[in-house]
């Protein structure tokens, strides 16, 4: 049980995946103009960043590793999350309408997000078993979607400041992230 | 229905051709990447066991079969003018956070150890990775594989504070080295004479 | 250009009214640190001084420069830079090298105020960003045992994390009290800070729920851990009386622009970061952990903003995700 | 040839891709700590970007609509793990060095965002230009940003000590922060200038380019 509660609290603040790992940038920065923005894209990062750990999982121990085709790990894990999101996407639109409805919009852009696809290498590289890997997927996603809240609450409040004009947008956002990060110095050492 | 089947064909068509490729590529640089994993994963570890040597311990390297298992170890040589002084391989042993990957060097004349070093592992950073640290390491050169035990169980070896899985999992691989080596000796002198 | 009439005008943030002015407000914190800063330079000498005329004169410079590239309206005579630069210097040790002052006031100005529009704008609390800069890049200038060698005083909080409990028995409450520990050069003046923090209570500069937040989230999350096991944990009012936690709880903490603006968001958000700083302290490892704490609750400020009293009687309105 | 430089030249300076185009973050943040590994990183993406985009232009009228993108994913991907075996073979410190993030260059918006928005549109040698274009200006991007961070970090260039006598490293540019930040602070620079030079040409100043995801066309598509 310990190491299960130390395994989370490393994942989402001692070793948090934007913040100190430097994975799924894109979106942290992209999708963290707006809270409900954020909400959405966190919770359908969560939900795919498990569902793809637990399959990539299965796949390398019972495919790639038997058949000696370990060198493959990086195409055949693209082709799952890919085909994972797509497969999501339609199974929510038929079936759960509603959750389809704020998660939708999201669900396209994970394929791209290197969140997803690191989360899955990540605990290949570790060496996890499946119930590991799975809480380390779930930890991880939680810590992405705690990272894109507490940024989208800040850039909202920024949308009203007089921001100089050079640093509008991208920059400023960049550079709250950067502070962030330095917030979460923190957490360094407690695991 | 006929889109249905040219989507079907040209995605086979395709992953077959880069699976093709790939399969190729990985047999035409399989031999460089084990020299270059060899050279920058276990030599570092090979030059802290192995002393007084004149020859290339990777480029000697020989696969011997294990006796009693099916795989095989490879075995570096350390030779000074033509003579074989001392031998290093790799062994594993069961840590904390997985397995410990252990280099072991003998000395061929004494049969003693000449050191090890720790190629590989994922022991608890701070405690059990301290295992890796020279403090720990360098308690085994020139010990006779016997006296290779922590001092629990009347050897010469102080566990780690607080990191027993890490010192026991290392101290265990030493010994099955010891008992590897012994199996091993008709071989090499065989080989390497 | 002759000033408009006060018609109706949106601007940003500060919006003061009732006749208090920015000016006011930081003449009032500057007399509130003024007792402090006395101490400091009893205490530490000349070279308090020293560092805090530098860290407040490079906070002004580097505000007006940015005035200057932004093509605004320089508005150093509020005070604010200056104010901000003092703050930074508190909480540096004295013995801190000369550029270090510099280049971490400048930060705190440039990285913690002007790139996000200047007063009002930030979302952390200024010095801090100095602060944490500094404290990550030169970790031997701001280790303030290993830098105040030469003093015959003691870092209290770096001994309890070291050495453990037995260490800190010789200190009593009242030594502590009127700063005769290392820490932060301005910021261990515990007595005086206390006295200026409730002279700008009194005259409404700050919100009190902030600072009773935090000072109850440091007293009850250091009790409960002293009653887990008093021979591991030091006692509540050793943690209130060393490091910042005082200066923090009065005058970082308490900053507007990176505090949520009502009641009971801003005593929560003194809590977090009470309870923050006794977490760090047990479980991280840096000996004083309220600066950080600070930051980290500054993150989560804009969320606690969002928690709306709700209406008697009226039911939660539903909240919709689009 | 004109047609083929205008491809080839865009991607060194009007959409410079991380800062201009504001792509594929990702490396642009992780890898540059020094200025030799976001040098390697940039080679990588160059490898694989140009191929990629030679292999989508040629088979581009052979790939059925709605395919496209998994075949674009399996092209990319094979790519990729052709360039892991590469750098495991020939350069074994710089594929430790940079670790996962070899392997996460399939998922760089930056391979398939050229990929959907170039070469499935244009015959071979453009895809190419355009291709090797942005894979150099990435690349430069990379090592300048490396560079500066590798220098105020750790007082070295490329591994060789170029600082002056007595210079603190300012560790903070070294770590996860200061990535963030020099780019933040980068993307300020560039859009400054901008408008220094519209200033003077007398037009109005304007934003700067802003990151969001739908920007590589390659997540939003079906």
């Amino acid at each position: 049980m310990q190491e299960y509660f130390l395994l989370f609290i490393a994942a989402i603040f001692v070793n948090n995946i934007v913040l100190a790992q430097y994975l799924g940038n894109c979106p942290f920065i992209g999708t963290s103009k707006e809270t409900s923005v954020a909400i959405g894209m966190g919770g359908a990062v969560v939900f795919v960043a498990v569902m793809a750990a637990a399959i990539t999982w299965l796949v390398q121990e019972y495919l790639l590793a038997p058949l000696g085709l370990g060198f493959l790990q990086t195409l055949a894990f693209i082709l799952v999350i890919a085909s994972l999101v797509q497969f999501v996407e339609m199974f929510l639109k038929k079936m759960v309408p509603p959750l389809y409805k704020s998660l939708g919009i999201f669900l396209p852009l994970i394929t791209t997000n290197c969140a997803v696809m690191g989360i899955a290498l990540i605990c290949q590289r570790n060496e996890f078993g499946f119930v590991k890997a799975v809480a380390f997927a779930t930890a991880s996603g939680l810590g992405f979607m705690l990272a894109l809240v507490v940024l989208a609450g800040i850039r909202e409040k920024l949308e009203i400041r007089r921001v100089p004009r050079a640093m509008r947008g991208t920059p400023v956002g960049l550079v709250m992230a950067g502070l962030m990060s330095l917030a979460f110095f923190a957490f360094k050492g407690m695991i | 229905m006929k889109e249905m089947i040219k989507m079907m064909v040209v995605l086979s068509v395709i992953c077959g051709l880069s699976g093709l490729t790939l399969a190729a590529l990985k047999n035409a640089t399989e031999a460089r990447i084990e020299e270059q994993v060899l050279t920058y994963v276990q030599a570092p570890s090979l030059t802290q066991v192995l002393h007084d040597y004149d020859n290339n311990p990777i480029k000697d390297r020989k696969k011997f079969a294990r006796p009693g298992a099916e795989d095989e170890i490879t075995l570096f040589p350390a030779m000074k003018d033509g003579k074989l002084t001392g031998l290093a391989f790799e062994i594993f042993g069961k840590g904390y956070g997985g397995n410990i990957g252990v280099m072991v060097g003998f000395d061929t004349a004494s049969g003693n150890l000449s050191g090890i070093g720790i190629t590989t592992m994922k022991e608890t950073p701070g405690i059990g990775a301290r295992i890796a640290k020279h403090g720990f390491t360098s308690q085994f050169k020139g010990l006779s594989p016997g006296r290779a035990r922590l001092k629990a169980h009347n050897g010469d070896i102080d566990a780690i504070a607080g990191a027993t899985i890490s010192s026991t999992g290392t101290v265990t691989a030493v010994q099955e080295a010891a008992k590897l080596f012994d199996a091993l000796k008709p071989e090499i002198a065989k080989t390497w004479p | 250009m002759k000033p408009l009439p006060p018609t109706l005008t949106v601007t940003a943030p500060p919006h003061a009214h009732c006749g208090k002015t920015v000016k006011g407000r930081m003449r009032a914190i500057l007399i509130a640190m003024m007792p402090a800063a006395l101490l400091a330079v009893h205490h530490f000498g000349m070279d308090a001084l020293r560092v805090m005329c530098l860290g407040a004169a490079a906070a002004v410079v580097a505000e007006f420069l940015c005035d200057q590239i932004m093509e605004r309206r320089s508005q150093v005579d509020d005070l604010h830079a200056f104010t901000v630069g003092l703050t930074f210097s508190f909480l540096l040790p004295a013995s801190a090298p000369w550029w270090m002052v510099v280049f971490g006031s400048a930060v705190s100005i440039i990285m913690g105020k002007m790139i996000f529009g200047g007063l009002g704008g930030s979302p952390l609390c200024a010095p801090l960003v100095g602060w944490a800069v500094c404290s990550l890049s030169w970790p031997a200038h701001m280790d303030i045992n290993a830098s105040m060698l030469t003093s015959e005083l003691n870092y209290p909080l770096s001994q309890l994390k070291h050495f453990g409990v037995e260490a800190i028995k010789g200190y009593d409450l009242d030594s502590l009290m009127v700063g005769r520990q290392l820490g932060g050069l301005g910021a261990v003046q515990t007595g005086a800070l206390f006295i200026g923090g409730l002279f700008l209570a009194i005259r409404k500069h700050i919100k009190v729920g902030v600072s009773v937040g935090m000072l109850a989230g440091v007293l009850l999350t250091a009790g409960l851990f002293r009653m887990a096991d008093p021979a591991q944990y030091a006692s509540p009012m050793f943690h209130l009386l060393t490091g910042s936690v005082i200066f923090g709880a009065f005058f970082l903490a308490t900053d507007p622009s990176s505090s949520p603006m009502r009641k009971i968001p801003a005593a929560l958000f003194g809590l977090t970061a009470g309870v923050l700083v006794i977490i760090i302290r047990v479980y991280g490892v840096y000996p004083d952990g309220t600066p950080y704490a600070i930051l980290l609750a500054n993150l989560a400020a804009p969320l606690l903003d969002r928690i709306k009293p709700k209406p008697f009687g009226k039911k939660a309105a539903g909240r919709t995700l689009t | 040839m004109n047609k083929l430089w205008k491809e080839f030249s865009k991607g060194l300076w009007k959409d410079l891709p991380p800062f201009k185009l504001v792509l594929g973050l990702c490396p642009v943040l992780a890898v540059t700590s020094t200025a030799e590994n976001g040098f390697g990183m940039g080679m990588a993406v160059i490898f694989v970007l140009t191929l990629s985009n030679l292999l989508v232009s040629l088979v581009r009228n052979l790939i059925p609509a709605k395919v496209r993108i998994a075949c674009f994913i399996v092209i990319a991907a094979s790519l990729v793990v052709a360039v892991e075996l590469l750098m495991q073979a020939y350069v074994y410190p710089l594929y430790q060095q940079l670790g996962i993030f070899v392997p996460l260059i399939v998922v760089n918006c930056i391979i398939l965002g050229r990929a959907e928005a170039f070469a499935s549109k244009n015959p071979p040698l453009p895809a190419i230009a355009d291709g090797l274009g942005m894979g150099i200006g990435f690349t430069m991007s990379l090592t300048f940003l490396g560079g500066l961070r590798e220098f105020f970090g750790h007082g070295q260039l490329f591994g060789h000590h170029v600082a002056w006598a007595g210079f603190e490293p300012v560790s903070f540019m070294a770590e996860a922060p200061g990535a963030f930040v020099s780019l933040g602070l980068l993307l300020c620079a560039m859009n400054y200038f901008t408008n220094l030079q519209r200033k003077r040409k007398g037009l109005a100043p304007i934003d700067g380019p802003t990151h969001d995801c739908g920007s590589c066309g390659a997540c939003g598509s079906k």
